[in-house]
């Protein structure tokens, strides 16, 4: 009999990346959608198989080949791994299930299994690089969730998704050869891959120039894919001109991914071992957290487009993320694990309350959606409820982070007293623009009459006044969880908080 | 040796400099790409670089030769995956391009900017 | 019903009540108003249920959930909130009678969704009320906040929009920007945030600390309104007059007070704050606040307003009192609570009838209005009094014990503050009721009107009577209230 | 001897690279680009890595070339600006920055060609030994690509795949400038150059004889360099790189649409997807039959035979869906109208 829980790693991967071949051979109509969401949500049962076995203390390893571990690939999951893993994979899974009407419009008919192929290598790729124990494999599946979402943002109907998505390869590539030379370096110097016996190698020659430098060429890389203020450029616009339905993906995970990776390499390989790395770490990483949580949430204050506001929200959100990691705390660093799943929850919410806007209103400019609650009361309604998650509302999920964040930051001092500030100051920035967006949709006049431009005048007749029924209950799902990981955040604290201990080398 | 071996890194700086930038200074798109692939193929250098062993051969088993000195074959190996990926990434990029002049007319940076902005 | 059930039979009662309200509309009016009705008496009659076991001295306990590992969702009745429950479940059911009147005299639009969020705000009052630790506080302070706003922008014009957004940024902005902090920095060093007598600092925080937390938090809590976080309050002035009394007389700013007399008596401990000298800035800045929202008072002309800042002044009044620091002062500052809930339900009801039957806003207008609307005017006529401290009312009461509380710490400032406003109150409120009886009426600009609805005169006169009661009927409240102090020198 | 033509392959790398990033004309920054992949290649050869060296030329320089100039007949050969003075400014600045680092880098770097090095000492031997007696094929390189490190192989080819699916889905799209209905008069000069586009190289006699004459050696080569690939420098990769660029001569020769018709896009699409799914398959199958996934050995009775089997079989794949890749690539970017 075969043992399957000991294949789950692989399984995780081999799944998504296998059906997506056989989806692009899908041709009829609605298969390839159908192929997709059931590829995607297997997936996501793995991720939460693989969850129930590390919350009951199971540790999967996974020898690629059966090749013992630094000469063979490894695989490996953890807390932390699953977390991430649960976050794409649901994320995925959720926007499939929502999207499939909204796609439509879209993708023309003929395009989708192309389409649905390249999503399903998005989340192959995303979820490969949380499972993966080996610094090449890592590389290799982030070229596999970068090339494949470049297509994704490029289905995108406006003629500007393609400039973005060309910023964002010629940028990403970048990123992704910076990694490359960093773990050649590191190659150098250990002669090793696999980042377990890479932590154990790199202390004999851990004050070495190319030690540093590597830490220097991964740290920026990773950077640049995970959109660090100011490496952000590349995401505002593509998260705008995708596809609705993509920039819920997108959004809810694939800068998570690189800042798992930041993480995960900066505290597991180079943390124990370089002396000062922890000072450089966060004299580096901490003034640009704290630039990106207030300019790019000014930014937000004043943008006028719907899906860039919340882009750039995102920008500041994952300065969050990175000013828990650079406070090298098993607070600080717990904290910004939790924001990553909540801010998942939250920001993915958002995005999907805005593809329901976007089936009724073709142009998602804040003047355009006046009056909007009163056409669609159960879609803002939904937006209300991530809106005051993303603001950090007790009650919501966002509150934990918020909470986690401020509480870590207190334990700093006097530099934590300025981080409070900060974190503060930009909460109150999240609030002036979540509320500038309700206000408009609740309380909003169209200018020229009441009733909605719609571009096209007959979706106004034959549309219906809210948006699809998939859609929307998929949104409330999102809202609702929003509101459950608010009041039971026990399931990603716990593993959020064993992921930090595990990372700080602190025993539990 | 020595001497080379120095020489190999420098000019893997140099080429990482020049790819680079090329992809940040120049305006035309396909220039853009052809410097991130000159950007790419440096740190291929790199790594091929470091798996020489003086003396060696390709590391192919012959039989009948006895104590025979190998190249690292690993670095080979992640290179070969490299430059499939390079030109995986390459011919996306090369299509985005393709539909960016169909759409705007153009493939300078300066121009799309120039159009997006009316 | 055990005390334990009847806390979360408060909690839901009005959820189901708003559902129910929901359903019921799309039935008849009648039914939906029903409705509220009977939920407003049986949360009253639960809340009200749990006085004798509270008067006996028990504390019933609910924990709901741990969210994290130390900060739950917990709920624990003491008298300060059994004090705030039962108030607000009372003037609940007056105020529903009174805004059947109101809405329907006044033929308000989206009455249905008024009901709702009423039903919903008052949830969220409870949940203040009965919070066992600061987490469960905020919690339901941040939903009070949400769910009222709904009711202050409940006209929809572009006027009311701005205010609103005043209304919800300051109350939102302030809890976020300053309680929030001041409450994970209380976890931080006491490790815990459970309201507990005698307080949980002493020992864990000490010198300018102190005061800095203290200013979070009175700060923080800005449906408190100190100055100068009190701008909200008259700019919430443009909601339905039945909102304005909710805001102003049951649920929102007496949460504020509520949570600030309960984080100075649980969170800091009197007697802790008694000994730290950085914490005695509250005293001056409510003295202030007090002063200088009364002199403003005075200059209003639009009679909601000029409430505003009455309102603004008594809070302030409470708020110094709990400074005071002192047993007398404290029982005062609960009963005063209660006392201006009264007396203040009392004049917007009327301020509200007076503008349903002849659409008068000014004071100016009120010239010989009390011929027209006895009822209306004998109410306003009570509740002034009361503000004032004038026996027999409430507020006579709870002026006394704040001042016995002052002259027992012979803090000078206290008693100046309490002299002085007690002559700006009387100075801004004898006119009108002046003007109301004894001018005659400016016949040339008035419509022929007489009294506002019945439900709305109904009401008015109940919460008039309520302020003569608690100056009779005092004895159980003060009984409650003194189990708060009963430790203290 | 090699050292002298190490440096001066480096050196002629160096300056190609600057008369690149020089050029104002597109056509010549392709053409030299290609020299310098075959530079590198050559350098490569130098540096004992054989396979490399393969991919590098037939990748790098062919089909990379290939895809450039089919690039630029569809969007002009000139560059119309030169770099404005501040971005050159900030360009130096941050390139500056990084070779400082890199160059800080070199200090501490182990000397080349030195077998003591971690790099040597750490798995390499290993490899080389367990080649010998694991696996039992000459070239250590296909063993570690394959079997060893399968799976980043795997992953591979799926970048290849994902660009593949890419290029097909972006050139699915119409421009949204010419869903305007033409004028007669367009349409019929543009059907007209269509048609000679369309016919290749049909009418000139010596390139048509020459490539009839080269193309079937050149699929034989790609096969040679297919199954060889145990024994000498070779594999999947390269092999589909030059079974493409077989086919690609013969849409040079005989126009495009006739390859088309010869390889039609549902046979391209189907090899892209089954090279695939035939490589992951081998992996699943290893797992059916207890053992990890990508286990070879377990595929037959005797681990060795397992092993050979599993290779071959992934090679297979790799090759296919590479040359199904290309070849929709190719036709992807020689079939678009110009617009």
């Amino acid at each position: 009999m075969i043992d399957w829980n000991m294949h789950l790693p692989a399984l995780q991967v081999i799944i998504p990346m296998l059906s997506a071949a056989f989806v692009l051979l899908l041709r009829p109509r609605g298969l390839a959608w159908a192929g997709a969401t059931a590829a995607s949500a297997f997936t996501f049962a793995i991720a939460i198989m693989l969850t129930i076995g590390v919350l009951d203390g199971q540790s999967y390893v996974y020898q690629m080949g059966n090749w013992p571990a630094p000469y063979g690939i490894e695989l490996g999951v953890d807390s932390f791994s699953a977390l991430v893993l649960l976050i794409v994979s649901g994320a995925s899974t959720l926007a499939l299930l929502a999207g499939r009407k909204s796609l439509d419009t879209d993708i023309a008919e003929e395009r989708q299994p192309l389409f649905y192929a390249a999503w399903l290598l998005a989340l192959a790729g995303l979820v490969g690089i949380p499972v993966a124990a080996d610094a090449f494999n890592i590389f290799v599946f982030m070229e596999i969730s970068s090339l494949a979402s470049y297509v994704l943002i490029a289905g995108g109907r406006d003629r500007r998704a393609l400039p973005a998505v060309f910023k964002y390869l010629v940028m990403g590539t970048i990123g992704a050869t910076f990694y490359l030379i960093g773990i050649g370096l590191i190659y150098l110097m250990t002669g090793t891959l696999n980042l377990a016996d890479m932590e154990l190698r790199i202390h004999e020659v851990a004050d070495q120039k190319p030690i540093l430098v590597a830490a220097g060429f991964i740290t920026i890389g990773l950077a640049l894919k995970a959109a660090v203020f100011p490496l952000h450029v590349w995401l505002p616009n593509a998260y705008t001109y995708s596809p609705n339905i993509v920039t819920v993906f997108l959004a809810a995970c694939a800068t998570k991914v690189s800042l798992y990776l930041l993480i995960r390499f900066d505290f597991f390989v180079f943390q124990p071992n370089l002396i000062n790395h922890d000072i450089q770490f966060a004299y580096f990483l901490m003034p640009l957290a704290v630039l990106a949580i207030l300019v790019a949430s000014g930014v937000a204050l004043f943008e006028k487009n719907l899906k860039r506001l919340f882009a750039y929200s995102s920008v500041a959100q994952i300065g969050y993320i990175l000013l828990g990691a650079s406070l090298v705390s098993v607070a600080g660093l717990t904290a910004s694990v939790v924001h990553m799943f909540n801010h998942g929850l939250a920001k993915g919410t958002v995005f999907l309350a805005i593809a329901c806007l976007a089936t009724r209103y073709t142009n998602l400019r804040m003047d355009n959606i006046a009056g909007a609650a009163k056409h669609m009361p159960w879609t803002m309604a939904a937006f209300v409820v991530a809106g005051l998650s993303l603001v950090g509302v007790p009650g919501t999920a966002g509150f934990i982070s918020k909470w986690y964040l401020l509480s870590a930051a207190l334990e700093e001092g006097t530099v934590g007293w300025i981080l409070v500030a900060a974190i503060i100051v930009s909460s109150l920035m999240a609030m002036a623009y979540v509320w500038r967006v309700i206000e408009t949709a609740y309380f909003g006049v169209q200018a020229n009459g009441n009733e909605p431009v719609v571009t096209n005048t007959q979706a106004v007749i034959d549309s219906p006044r809210e948006a699809p029924i998939a859609l929307l209950s998929v949104t409330w799902v999102g809202a609702l969880a929003n509101i459950y990981y608010g009041l039971a955040p026990s399931l990603p604290v716990t593993l959020a908080t064993n992921a930090a201990e595990t990372l700080m080398k602190v025993a539990p | 040796m020595e001497l080379l071996g120095l020489y190999h890194y420098w000019v893997f700086a140099v080429l990482l400099m020049i790819g680079f930038y090329a992809v940040i200074s120049k305006s035309n798109l396909i220039k853009k790409l052809i410097g991130l692939s000159i950007f790419q193929a440096a740190v291929f250098l790199l790594y091929i670089t470091m798996g020489k062993v003086a003396g060696g051969t390709a590391p192919i088993i012959q039989a009948g030769v006895e104590n025979a000195v190998f190249s690292n074959p690993l670095p080979q190996v992640l290179i070969l995956t490299a430059i499939v990926v390079g030109i995986s990434t390459m011919a996306l990029g090369l299509g985005i391009v393709v539909r960016i002049k169909e759409e705007y007319g153009s493939i300078e940076e300066r121009d799309i900017q120039e159009i997006d902005r009316r | 019903m055990s005390s334990n059930t009847a806390i979360l039979v408060a909690l839901v009662l009005p959820l189901f009540g708003a559902f129910g309200i929901a359903l019921a509309s799309r039935f008849s009016d009648n039914l939906r108003e029903g409705v509220t009705l009977v939920t407003a008496g049986a949360l009253a009659w639960t809340v009200w249920g749990m006085l004798p076991e509270l008067l006996a001295g028990a504390r019933p306990y609910v924990h709901i959930t741990d969210v994290l590992p130390g900060i739950a969702i917990a709920f624990r009745v003491e008298p300060l909130g059994m004090m705030f429950a039962a108030l607000a479940s009372l003037l609940w059911i007056v105020n529903s009678i009174y805004s059947i009147g109101y809405m329907r005299g006044n033929q308000e639009k989206n009455q249905t969704r008024f009901y709702i969020f009423f039903a919903v705000a008052i949830s969220a009052a409870m949940g203040i009320a009965f919070a066992d630790n600061l987490f469960t506080l905020f919690l339901f302070y941040e939903i009070l906040t949400l769910s009222t706003y709904p009711l202050v922008s409940h006209k929809g014009d572009a006027k009311t929009i701005n205010s609103a957004r005043v209304y919800l940024g300051i109350l939102l902005s302030t809890s976020i920007g300053l309680l929030l902090p001041a409450i994970i920095w209380t976890y931080y060093v006491a490790g815990t945030g459970t309201f507990t007598e005698g307080g949980i600092l002493a020992g864990n925080l000490a010198g300018p600390a102190v005061g800095l937390l203290l200013g979070l938090f009175v700060f923080g809590i800005g449906k408190a309104a100190v100055m100068p976080v009190h701008r909200w309050l008259p700019a919430a002035m443009v909601a339905p007059t039945p909102v304005s009394a909710l805001l102003h007389a049951v649920a929102v700013v007496k949460a504020g007070v509520f949570a600030i007399t309960k984080v100075i008596v649980y969170i800091f401990g009197i007697e802790f704050l008694f000994a730290e000298p950085s914490g005695g800035w509250l005293l001056y800045i409510t003295a202030f606040t007090v002063i200088a929202a009364s002199l403003v008072a005075l200059k209003q002309t639009n009679i909601k307003r000029m409430l505003a800042y009455s309102t603004i002044g008594q809070l302030s009044f409470v708020l110094m009192a709990a400074a005071t620091l002192k047993p007398f002062a404290e029982v005062g500052a609960a009963v005063h609570m209660v006392a201006h809930a009264f007396g203040k339900i009392t004049l917007f009801f009327a301020a509200g009838a007076i503008y349903t039957a002849s659409k008068k806003t000014e004071i100016f207008q009120l010239r010989g209005i009390g011929h027209r609307m006895p009822w209306t005017m004998t109410a306003f006529t009570i509740g002034a009094l009361s503000m004032i401290g004038v026996p027999p009312t409430g507020g006579f009461v709870s002026k006394w014990f704040i001042l016995a509380g002052a002259l027992q710490a012979d803090n000078y400032v206290a008693i100046a503050t309490i002299v002085i406003s007690t002559a700006l109150n009387a100075a801004y409120f004898l006119p009108i009721i002046y003007l109301a009886w004894f001018a005659t009426e400016d016949t040339a600009n008035t419509k022929n009107h007489g009294e506002a609805p019945f439900p709305a005169v109904l009401a008015l006169t109940i919460t008039a009577g309520l302020t003569l009661a608690l100056f009779f009927f005092n004895g159980p409240l003060l009984n409650l209230e003194s189990q708060l102090v009963q430790d203290m020198p | 001897m090699t050292i002298i033509f190490g440096v001066f392959l480096l050196t002629l790398m160096v300056i190609t690279a600057l008369a690149i990033v020089h050029t104002q004309h597109l056509f010549v920054a392709v053409i030299l680009s290609g020299i310098f992949s075959l530079l590198m290649a050559a350098n490569f050869f130098l540096l004992d890595a054989a396979d490399v060296a393969l991919t590098e030329a037939a990748i790098g320089a062919g089909i990379s070339t290939v895809l450039f100039l089919g690039a630029l007949t569809l969007t002009g050969e000139a560059e119309r600006y030169r770099s404005s003075s501040v971005n050159r400014v900030v360009a130096l600045g941050v390139v500056a920055a990084i070779t400082l680092m890199v160059i800080y880098a070199t200090f501490d770097k182990p000397a080349f060609g030195d077998p003591q090095t971690p790099v040597q000492q750490h798995v390499a031997p290993w490899y080389i030994d367990t080649t010998a007696n694991d696996i039992d094929i000459p070239n250590v390189v296909t063993a570690v690509l394959a079997s060893f490190r399968g799976y980043d192989t795997l992953g591979e080819v799926f970048v290849v795949l994902t660009a593949g699916i890419g290029i097909l889905f972006l050139f699915s799209a119409t421009p949204t400038r010419r869903k305007k209905p033409q004028t007669e008069q367009e349409s019929e000069v543009e059907s007209t150059a269509e048609i000679k586009f369309g016919e290749g190289l049909r009418h000139f006699l010596i390139p048509q004889v020459v490539g009839r004459l080269l193309i079937p050696f050149i699929l034989l080569f790609g096969l040679y360099v297919q199954f060889h690939g145990d024994y000498g420098p070779g594999g999947g990769f390269q092999a589909g790189a030059i079974i493409a660029a077989a086919i690609i001569l013969y849409a040079l020769l005989e126009g495009e649409a006739r390859a088309l018709r010869v390889i039609p896009q549902w046979v391209l699409t189907g090899m892209m997807a089954g090279g695939a799914i035939l490589y992951s398959a081998v992996g699943v199958v290893c797992m059916m039959l207890d053992g990890n996934f990508l286990e070879y050995s377990v595929l037959a009775a005797d681990p060795i035979t397992g092993q050979h089997i599993g290779i071959i079989v992934i090679e297979a794949g790799v090759g296919i869906t590479v040359t199904g890749v290309l070849l929709s690539i190719f036709h992807a970017f020689a079939g678009r109208r110009r617009f």
